[in-house]
């Protein structure tokens, strides 16, 4: 496999470039193509020869090192899969609106669905309780006593574990949010407030001017 | 190893205050200049002069006052604690339930300490091996979603964020500003020429203010405004002015055709 | 390495179970606990021993496999960094603030606001928390039981994983600093930042006199 080496040294360049050579794989994010790979590699580099040493090595193992139309990737071993992917579910980004559903019923729990529009102003698309419950996040509470008797939503166990929070308690406060900068603060109007803080002061004279 | 250091960090010269003004930017807030100056004192933090950091410190915000430099008032409590302090270092104690002044030397140098402590950890902390800086993880994950804890990627951030977001939009949709009624200079001057008409004499101020008494924003306003408007008429020549000392009442007439300036 | 094998069918199980642990590893960027990898790997395996197996076996190579306080992860060995990050961008440099607090949060927590700002003599300036949390370094923790109830702030798994920690236990210095006492955080005499929970001043001449 290793012909043409002559000395040590070159066993350890050889060596230094094929660790090296398994990071940059390792570590992009896309292919890379031999060119790239070179230039990475610097001068000497039979990068051709480095693939084909490293591919080798990993073909029996769970990473394989494969070549598609773009270039060089590690990937995990294509008889693995059905293992790996057994309770396979591709992991979706929850939308805005979900998200901040979510975070108003964690709020304002117990809520109802139309506190919920009226709070963010916008109608609830019908799908995202469902979506919510569906995941555990959140659970009907008990109903209100006003007319119609609306379901209210609070959250579950779950969403605590999830979120690591040990008990709602634990959520930050508006304040803390705001002192954390996640709620930019608007401009405060101070001095405006009634005469509450006034100094106690005696009562302005009473007598008016006497007129001449 | 500070034992070579025999003289050791020479009285607050005013090179050491101008370089201080001159790096005040470098400073986070005024227990970060003080630990910078009780470093340059070369001994460790625990044997540290106290006195002599309060005179260097008290050195720099005389120097930045002597270039004008705008202090932040933590700069300037700072010094106030630090005055205070010194007196309390110098003076023999007065017996009573406030710390000593050796319990509070002890503490700002405990402080010291912790924050240098910390600012170390920091470094070190920083120093380490870090992921995405020194080693990388794998580039391409593959979507295998093997933790299997969630199917949703939310973090508490997205979270929080997200309700942060939604505040912050909706307090900036309902901002009103509620009216202020203040009294108005103009309205003061108004009232003022009116009234004086009818006033032969001097007459103390606050007897023009209209009813309602100086306890209200609107009230007090009016005394505001009542006190400018006088300030403008006797400007303006049609009236004088008169207080008998510092916080007496104040007396306004109508000028006098022969006391006109 | 492998003692205990009796017959080539264990020699096949076992092969294939370090295949499936070395193909989950490398599809996760993040760390996975060895619950986690135990529960995919299925009864009778010995997750540790697997562990270690695949450990020595890539420990000269350019890809290690490492263990930290959230579990184990590939990650391309350290002394191949500086050639690795040429290509990198360049990560966003955290300001002194943002270092200092984020030290005092891993060091003191759980730490509450009022508390770091004693700590650093100056207030906590917005954007430096929510600056942290974006990193996923810290999350709020539970809150104290004092008046006031304030937030605390704790580091999470993903601050041992960015830093390699195992637990917060191999923090530089930390045991050398709480046997000195520097790990308190309990606001002492001098109290110069505006939190809450700061204590009575020392009568300090810079107060003006009291209204009235």
């Amino acid at each position: 496999m290793i012909q043409d080496v002559t000395d040590n040294e070159e066993i350890e360049a050889r060596i230094g470039r094929l660790r090296l050579l398994e990071a940059l794989l390792f570590a992009s994010a896309d292919p890379l193509d031999e060119e790239t790979l070179a230039g990475r590699l610097g001068e000497g580099a039979d990068v051709p020869a480095l693939l084909d040493e490293l591919r080798r090595h990993y073909a029996p193992r769970g990473v394989n090192l494969v070549r598609t139309g773009a270039g060089w990737s590690f990937r995990t071993a294509l008889d693995l899969g059905p293992q790996l992917r057994a309770e396979e579910e591709v992991s979706r980004k929850l939308s805005r609106a979900a998200i901040e559903t979510l975070a108003i019923i964690a709020y304002h729990q117990p809520v109802t669905r139309a506190e919920i529009e009226q709070i963010r102003g916008v109608v609830t698309s019908k799908g995202t309780l469902d979506l919510l419950m569906e995941h555990g996040w959140i659970r009907p509470g008990r109903r209100r006593e006003t007319p119609g008797r609306p379901l209210t939503w609070v959250t579950t166990d779950h969403f605590l574990d999830h979120f690591g929070l040990e008990t709602l308690r634990d959520l930050p406060s508006v304040e803390d949010l705001r002192a954390a900068g996640l709620l930019d603060s608007r401009p405060v109007l101070l001095g405006l407030s009634g005469g509450e803080e006034a100094p106690a002061r005696p009562p302005a004279p009473a007598e008016g001017p006497e007129p001449g | 190893m500070t034992a070579f250091e025999e003289d050791s960090a020479p009285a607050p010269s005013e090179a050491t205050a101008e370089q201080l003004v001159l790096v005040l930017d470098g400073f986070e807030g005024p227990l970060d200049m003080l630990l910078a100056l009780g470093r340059e004192q070369k001994v460790d933090l625990t044997r540290i002069s106290i006195l002599q950091l309060a005179d260097q410190y008290l050195a720099f915000v005389a120097e930045a006052r002597r270039v004008r430099l705008e202090l932040a008032a933590d700069y300037l409590v700072m010094a106030a604690w630090l005055a205070y302090l010194k007196s309390r270092l110098l003076v023999p104690e007065p017996s009573g339930e406030e710390p000593s002044g050796e319990d509070m030397a002890a503490a700002l140098a405990f402080q010291l300490q912790r924050l240098e402590a910390m600012k170390e950890a920091a470094a070190k902390l920083m120093a380490r091996p870090r992921l995405g800086i020194d080693l990388f993880a794998r580039g391409a994950p593959e979507d295998l979603d093997i933790r299997r804890k969630s199917v949703f990627e939310v973090s508490l951030y997205d979270l929080l964020k997200a309700y942060g977001e939604h505040k912050r939009r909706k307090d900036g949709s309902v901002l009103q500003i509620a009216p202020v009624r203040l009294y108005s200079i103009e309205d003061a001057v108004r009232r003022l020429s009116e009234l004086l008409g009818h006033v032969p004499d001097w007459t103390v101020l606050s007897s023009f203010l209209p009813d309602g008494g100086t306890d209200t924003l609107l009230g007090r306003s009016s005394l505001a405004a009542h006190f400018v408007a006088t300030l403008e008429l006797a400007k303006a020549g049609r009236v004088e002015l008169r207080q008998d000392g510092a916080f007496s009442p104040i007396y306004v007439r109508r000028a006098r055709p022969d006391t006109e300036p």
